[in-house]
C-alpha cells in the first residue's frame, strides 16, 4: 500500500478508496458466501455461476416487462434453490463439493447461456440499479447503497457465526465432523443450510453486480469463483474447513482489489501486473505468516 | 426381575473380514454402575457405539425400557437422555473448552436476545464450565478459553467427562474415562460417577482399571470376542477370576469361576 | 475398418440421412458465436441438413477445439465450419480432417497458412479496426490524440488483427506517447469498467478510447460516465450487435464497426450443402464485409446510421 | 459408455477408443503430477500454466535455431524450477498451497504471455511433435508414442507411490502431517520433492501437447488446472491429502474424456453437452460413492 | 555420579498466556527407568517433547551424555537413537499397522531390487509386525492389513508402542503408553519396559498408574506446575507421599518428605 501512495499521488484519495470498494463489492459478496462453505470444509465453484444466472433472472424478467420486485424476488428463488441442490447432493449423497459444485458450474453456467438465448440484457429499472447508487458523505467520499448492504450483510454473518449456536455448529463441522456428528450437531441440517444461505447471499451478489454494470451477461464474472476463493484463503480461512473468519476474508478481498487498482494506476502494464499481483498475494500471506508465528 | 433400563440382543457389527459385534447381548438396570471389562479389541467401545446411535448395527435389537428402539444418529441417543463419553472424545480441535462443553447445547440469553436475536451467553457457559472443570479436580487449565487442541490429554478427556455428566439426564455411557487421568482426577471421576447413579441415572463404565472396577461397579460385564461372556458381582469374583474370564483362561461354567448371573448357554 | 469407409464417402452422395455440418466456434460464451450458431442452425435447417455446434471451453482453446474436429470427423460429418482460436493451433486436426474428405471452411479467423482450410469467410479484421481508427481520428479533428485502449485477450489473433488495424487508422504506433494506458478486458464488461476507472484514477486527460468489443466499450463508457467525461470522450468499438447498435443510437459511443457473422454462417453451410451434392469445393478468402456504423457521418468515411445498423445487427 | 455405444455406432470402435486416450493424454498427465500434490494434501492451480510456459520455451528456441534436445532440456529445467519455487514456498514459509500455486499461476501465466510476445509458435520439429506420431497394433488401434510413454509414467509413479518408502511418506504427509514429523519422516524434503516432481512431470505434459497439437499458445489450456483436478478428485482421491491413487486418476481422466467424445459423436451441441457433463460427473461419483459403500 | 545419558536443565516453554515448562530439569541415568509423574497439565508430555526433538524450548538446554544438544525436530532425536511413544501416538490413521511400525524406517529387498529399484519388503514387514503385536499380546487384531483408523484405542496404541520397542537404540521414552492398555496387555508393556533396561537403554515412563510406577521404577521424577519438584527413589516413598508431592499436599523439603534426589533449593 505505501508503495502505491508514493508512486501514485492520487492512490490515498478517499475518492480513489471508495472506487476500490466498489469495484470489490461483487466479488467479497462472493466471498462471504464461499466462506460459509469453506468453514463446513467445502468448496464452492459454483457460486459465480449461480451468481450471473440471478442477473440474468433479474434482467430478462424486467427487460419482459416483469415489475422488479417480482424479479426480485423471482432472482433471490433461483439462487437460493441451486444452493440448496448443491447443498442437498453434499448432503444427502455425501459427495464431496468439489465435485457437486463443479458440476453445478458446468450446469448453471450452461442453463445461463441457454436462458440468455445469445444476447445480455441491459436493465435500467430503478430497483434492479439501486445499490450502484448512493450518496456522499462529507461531500467527497460517495457510498453506495450497494457498500451499506455489504457492511451490513458481513456483519450479520460475522454475528451468526460468532454469536449463535448455528455459527459454532458450522465451526464445529468443519473442524472434526464425525466429533461434530457424536456430540448430537444436526451435521446434516447445518450443512444444508450452508448452501442454502451461501445461495441467497449469491443473490445479493447479484443484485450488486446490476448496481455496478447495469447489464446481465453470461459470460461475466468467469474468474469469480477463483477470486472469492482467493479472498477466502488471504483472510486466513482454511480450506480444510473450521478456521477462519469472516472479516479475514473482507480483508482478503480488499487486498486483491487495492492490488489490482494499485497497479493499474501505477500505470504498470497489465502482463507485469499479472507478475506482480502473483508475487504480492504470496508476499501478503508469507508476511501474515510470519506476524502471527511471532505474537504466538 | 424388573425391566433393564437398556436392554440389547444379539448385535452383530461387522466391517468387511472383521467382526467388531458378534452378537453381544447387554442389560442396563436403573440406578447401577455398570462396568464393562474385556481386552483390547473385545469390541466394548463398539458395544456402546451401537448403544448410543454412533454405529447402526447389522443385527439385534436395543430396547429403551423394554420397548423397542432404533438410533439412527447419535443425536437420537442424546434425546433419549442417553449421554456419551467416547473413547475419541468426540471434541473439535480448534474450539475452545466452553464452546466443546455446550456443542449442541448452547445456552442463550434469556429476553428477546436470546429468543430473537438468538445471542448466545457467552459468559453463563464460561462460568459453567469453568465451574464443571473445577469440580473434575482439573485445575491445571491456565486458561479457560484455550482451544481444546492445545490441552494436555488428561485435561482434554476431563473436558469430554465434564460434558457427559452435565448432560445425561437417563443414563451416562462413559468409555474409558479416566485413562489419561491422574491419580487425583480419577477419583474425582468415581466421585462423580457415584453422585450420577445417586441421582438414579444408571452409569455404564468401561475401564481397565480393575481395581476401580470392583471398588465402584454393582455388576461387571465381561466382554470377549465381540460378545458378552459373563456378568458378574464384585462381591462374588476376584479381580484375577475377571481377568481370567476376560482372556478367556476361564470360562462361566468352569467349577472355580464365580456366580454368573446371565444364561449363556444358549450359545 | 471405419476410416477406410469414411474416406471413400467424402465426395460422393452416396451417405444416407440428412447431411451433417459439423460447427466450432471459439466459445460458447461470445453473443457473437451464439448468432453466428443460431444463423447456421437455422440456415442448416432449411437446406435440409444437421448442424453439430461444438465450442473449446474458452478463448484460446486449441486442444478442446482439436478434440472437437476429431469427434465430428468420427460422427461422419460432410463438412466442419470452424472459427480458429489460434490461426495455427488446430492444422494437424485440420488436415487429416480433409485427408478423410470432409470439407474445411474457416469463419471469421484466418488460419496460418491460409491454404490449411478450403476456404475462409471472414471480416477483415485489420480492416475493421483500421474503420474505427480512421473514424475515430476523424472525430477528434485537429486535437492531438490522449488515447486509452481497451485490448481483448492478450495474444489473441483477432484481438491482435483489430488492435493494430486501429493504431494504422489513428496513423499511431505501439508506444506512442499519445497512447497513454492499455488495458486488457478480456471482452468482458465488468473487467473492461474496472480497468477504465483505475486508468482514469491515474490520468483523466483522455480524449479517445478504442474498444474490441462493445460490451468493453459499455464498460468503458461507465466509467467515463462517472467521471462526467461521457461527451467528451470520442469512443468507438467494434462488432455490430444490436445492442451496440443501440448504444451508438444512444450516443453512448460514437461509433461501432459491423461485422456479419449471418453472412458467414449462411455462407458456410450452403458451401458444405453444395459439396455434399456435387463434391464442389469453394477456395480462397471471402470477405464478408466490415460497415461503419454511426449517426454522426464524417466526411470521407462511408458510413451507415443506425436505422440501416438495427436492421442489419446479429443480436 | 453404454449409452453412447448404442447411439451412436462408431463410439465403441477401437479407432475412437484410441482418439479418446489421444485426447484425454495431456490432461492426464497433469492430473499425475497434480495427484501427487493433492495427496500430500496441497493442491496445485499453476500446473497447467507451468506446462504452456513449458511449450513455449520447447518451441520458442526451436524456432530460433535450437537443437531440439537443447530446448527438451530447457523446457525441463523451466518447469522443474517452476516446481521446486512452488515447493519450496509451501515447504520453506509454510504456506497454504492454494495461495502459492495461485501466485505462481498469475506470474507464469504473465511470464508465457511476456516470452511469447504476443504469438503463437508453430513446430515441426521431429523430436518435439514424435509423441504424436505413432504406429497400428493390429492394423487397426493407433497407438502414438505419446500413449506409451503416459503407461510408463503412471505405471513408475503408481510404483513409486505404493512400493518404495518414498511413496509411503507421501502418504503419511498427507495424512496426519504432524504424525509424520513426529515419526521422524523428512517432512519438508518429501513434500518439496513431490513439487519438484510434478513440475518434471508438466514438462512431459509439455512435450505431450506439443505431439498433439504441434503450436505453442500461450492461451492454451486455461482451464487445464481445474480439469487435471477433475480427474483427480473423480479417480476418487481426497482432497485432504493422504487418501487415493494414481490408478483413480486415469479412471477419472478417461471418465471425462469419454463423456465429452461420446456426447460430442452423439451430436449433441456443446451446452447441452456441458449440462450433461456436469450431472454425468455428479452421477458417476454418486455411482462410485454407492457401490463403494455397499462393499464395505 | 555419573554422568546422565539425557539431561536438560531450566527449560522453559511458553504458548502466549500458558507457560507449559516453567524451568524444568531433567536427568536420565543409564540403564534405569525413570517414571515421570504429576497433575494433568503439570507439563510431562512438554517435558518430553522437548527432549524428542518435537517441540523447541523457549530456554535451557539439553544434554547428550554430557554434550550439549540441540534437537531441530524429532528426527534429529531419532538419529541420536532416542525414540518416543507420544501420547498423540502419531500414527497415520489411514495406513495399514505395518506401514505405520515401519514410517521413516522402511525395510526395502535386497540385491538391487532394494537398492536400484528401492523396492520395499512388504511382507518381510507385515511379518515383523504381526510378530511384535504378537509379543505385546495383541491377538484381538484380526487381520494385520487394518487401517490404523479402524483399530480399537488399545490396538492403537499397542502399535504406538510396538514401533519404539522395534527401534530405541539409545533410549526410549514412552509417555502413558499403557492408559488404553488392557490388563494383560499392560503387564507385557511392562515386561518390555524391563527387557528394554535390560538390554542396557534406559526407559522413560510417564504414567499415571502409580502401583505400576512402584513396580517398574527405578527412580521416580515428581512434576509440578511445568518443573521437576522432587525425585524419588520407590523404595524410599508409599504411593501416598509420591501423590501428595504431586498434588503440592507435600513439599520436598517438608518433614515427612521421602528424601529427596535432587536440589531443589536453587528455586
Ligand atoms: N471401522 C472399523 N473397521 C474395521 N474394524 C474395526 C472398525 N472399528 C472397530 N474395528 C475392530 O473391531 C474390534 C473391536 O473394536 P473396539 O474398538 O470395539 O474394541 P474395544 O473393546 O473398545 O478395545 P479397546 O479396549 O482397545 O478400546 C477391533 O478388532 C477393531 O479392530
Ligand atoms: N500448544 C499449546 N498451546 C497452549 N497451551 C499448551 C499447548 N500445549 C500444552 N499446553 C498447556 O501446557 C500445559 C502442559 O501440558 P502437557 O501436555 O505437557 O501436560 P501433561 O503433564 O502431559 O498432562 P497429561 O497428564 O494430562 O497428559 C497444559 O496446561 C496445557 O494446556
Ligand atoms: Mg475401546
Ligand atoms: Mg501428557
Amino acid at each position: 500500500m505505501v508503495v502505491f501512495s508514493v508512486t501514485t499521488s492520487t492512490f490515498l484519495t478517499v475518492d480513489n478508496l471508495s472506487l476500490v470498494v466498489q469495484q470489490s463489492l461483487v466479488v467479497a459478496t462472493l466471498a462471504l458466501g464461499q466462506t460459509l462453505i469453506v468453514l463446513t470444509g467445502g468448496i464452492d465453484l459454483a457460486n459465480a455461476a449461480v451468481m450471473v444466472l440471478g442477473t440474468m433472472v433479474l434482467a430478462r424478467l424486467v427487460t419482459e416487462g416483469s415489475n422488479s420486485v417480482v424479479a426480485l424476488v423471482a432472482g433471490f428463488l433461483v439462487c437460493a434453490v441451486l444452493g440448496a441442490i448443491s447443498g442437498g447432493l453434499v448432503t444427502m449423497l455425501n459427495l464431496p463439493p468439489f465435485i457437486v459444485t463443479l458440476g453445478m458450474l458446468t450446469v448453471v453456467l450452461a442453463a445461463g447461456r441457454l436462458y440468455s438465448e445469445g444476447s445480455s440484457y441491459p436493465v435500467t429499472d430503478n430497483l434492479l440499479g439501486v445499490l450502484g447508487e448512493g450518496g456522499y458523505l462529507f461531500g467527497q467520499i460517495k457510498v453506495t447503497h450497494g457498500m451499506m448492504l455489504a457492511v451490513v450483510m458481513f456483519a450479520i454473518t460475522w454475528y451468526a457465526l460468532t454469536r449463535t449456536a448455528w455459527g459454532r455448529h458450522v465451526y464445529a463441522l468443519g473442524n472434526d465432523p464425525e466429533a461434530a456428528r457424536l456430540t448430537g450437531i444436526h451435521v446434516g441440517r447445518t450443512r444444508f443450510s450452508v448452501y442454502l444461505i451461501a445461495g441467497v447471499i449469491y443473490a445479493f451478489a447479484a443484485w450488486q453486480a446490476l448496481g455496478r454494470i447495469p447489464n446481465a451477461d453470461p459470460n461475466a464474472f468467469q474468474t469469480g469463483n477463483l477470486d472469492s476463493i482467493t479472498a477466502v484463503v488471504i483472510g486466513g480461512t482454511s480450506l480444510f474447513g473450521g478456521r477462519g473468519s469472516v472479516m479475514g476474508t473482507v480483508v482478503g478481498a480488499l487486498i486483491v482489489a487495492v492490488l489490482r487498482s494499485g497497479l493499474t494506476q501505477a500505470g504498470i502494464d497489465s502482463l507485469y501486473q499479472d507478475v506482480a499481483t502473483g508475487v504480492l498475494v504470496i508476499a501478503a500471506v508469507a508476511f501474515d505468516q510470519v506476524v502471527r508465528r511471532r505474537s504466538r | 426381575m424388573t425391566t433393564p433400563a437398556l436392554q440389547a440382543r444379539g448385535l452383530v457389527k461387522r466391517y468387511g473380514r472383521v467382526t467388531a459385534i458378534d452378537g453381544a447381548d447387554f442389560d442396563l438396570y436403573a440406578g447401577e454402575v455398570l462396568a464393562v471389562v474385556g481386552d483390547n479389541g473385545a469390541g466394548k467401545s463398539s458395544l456402546i457405539k451401537a448403544l448410543s446411535g454412533a454405529l447402526i448395527p447389522d443385527e439385534g435389537t436395543i430396547l429403551l425400557d423394554g420397548s423397542e428402539t432404533h438410533f439412527h444418529s447419535p443425536l437420537d441417543a442424546r434425546h433419549a437422555g442417553i449421554e456419551t463419553v467416547h473413547q475419541t472424545l468426540a471434541l473439535a480441535p480448534a474450539m475452545d473448552i466452553a464452546t466443546n462443553l455446550f456443542l449442541g447445547r448452547e445456552v442463550r440469553r434469556t429476553g428477546p436476545l436470546g429468543s430473537v436475536f438468538r445471542l448466545l451467553d457467552r459468559g453463563a457457559m464460561r462460568e459453567q464450565a469453568q465451574k464443571q472443570l473445577d469440580a473434575l479436580g482439573i485445575e491445571t487449565v491456565q486458561h479457560i478459553g484455550q482451544l481444546v487442541e492445545t490441552l494436555s490429554g488428561g485435561q482434554r478427556q476431563a473436558v469430554a467427562v465434564a460434558r457427559a455428566a452435565m448432560f445425561g439426564s437417563r443414563m451416562v455411557i462413559m468409555d474409558e474415562p479416566t485413562a489419561a487421568l491422574g491419580v487425583k482426577e480419577s477419583r474425582q471421576v468415581l466421585d462423580l460417577i457415584r453422585r450420577i447413579r445417586d441421582r438414579g441415572l444408571p452409569v455404564v463404565l468401561i475401564s481397565h482399571d480393575m481395581p476401580q472396577v470392583f471398588e465402584i461397579a454393582d455388576r461387571i460385564h465381561v466382554h470377549r470376542l465381540g460378545r458378552r461372556t459373563a456378568v458378574v458381582r464384585p462381591a462374588d469374583a476376584s479381580m484375577s477370576q475377571v481377568v481370567s474370564l476376560m482372556t478367556g483362561a476361564l470360562r462361566p461354567g468352569d467349577p472355580d469361576a464365580p456366580p454368573n448371573l446371565v444364561d449363556v448357554s444358549v450359545r | 475398418a471405419c476410416t477406410q469407409t469414411k474416406s471413400g464417402s467424402g465426395g460422393g452422395g452416396e451417405s444416407t440421412g440428412p447431411v451433417k455440418i459439423g460447427l466450432v466456434t471459439k466459445t460458447d460464451t461470445n453473443p457473437y458465436f451464439v448468432k453466428l450458431r443460431e444463423s447456421a442452425k437455422a440456415h442448416a435447417e432449411k437446406s435440409g441438413a444437421q448442424l453439430i455446434a461444438v465450442a473449446g471451453k474458452f478463448d484460446g482453446d486449441n486442444e478442446g477445439q482439436v478434440a472437437a474436429i476429431e469427434n465430428l470427423v468420427q460422427q461422419g460429418v460432410k463438412g466442419i465450419l470452424i472459427t480458429p482460436s489460434n490461426s495455427t493451433g488446430i492444422l494437424g486436426a485440420l488436415k487429416q480432417a480433409k485427408e478423410k474428405g470432409v470439407l474445411v471452411i474457416a469463419l471469421d479467423t484466418e488460419t496460418d497458412p491460409k491454404d490449411a482450410v478450403d476456404a475462409t469467410y471472414a471480416t477483415n479484421n485489420v480492416t475493421a479496426g483500421e474503420l474505427e481508427g480512421k473514424y475515430v481520428k476523424a472525430a477528434l479533428g485537429s486535437t492531438a490524440p490522449r488515447l486509452l485502449m481497451m485490448d481483448g485477450t492478450p495474444g489473441g489473433t483477432v484481438d491482435e488483427q483489430r488492435h493494430r488495424g486501429f493504431l494504422q487508422g489513428m496513423g499511431l504506433k505501439d508506444g506512442d506517447p499519445a497512447i497513454i494506458g492499455v488495458a486488457p478486458t478480456n471482452g468482458d464488461q465488468n473487467k473492461a469498467q474496472a480497468a477504465m476507472e483505475n486508468l482514469l484514477q491515474r490520468d483523466a486527460t483522455v480524449n479517445s478510447v478504442y474498444t474490441i468489443n462493445e460490451p468493453a466499450a459499455r464498460g468503458a463508457v461507465a466509467a467515463l460516465t462517472a467521471k462526467n467525461l461521457a461527451g467528451k470522450v470520442a469512443v468507438g468499438s467494434i462488432d455490430g450487435g444490436c445492442q451496440g447498435v443501440a448504444d451508438v443510437k444512444a450516443g453512448k459511443y460514437l461509433a461501432t464497426v459491423m461485422q456479419f457473422p449471418k453472412k458467414m454462417a449462411e455462407q458456410g453451410v450452403d458451401a458444405v450443402v453444395a459439396f455434399a451434392k456435387d463434391g464442389k469445393k469453394p477456395t480462397g478468402f471471402q470477405d464478408t464485409g466490415a460497415q461503419l456504423i454511426t449517426d454522426k457521418p464524417l466526411a470521407g468515411l462511408d458510413s451507415k446510421d443506425t436505422a440501416w445498423g438495427s436492421q442489419n445487427c446479429w443480436g
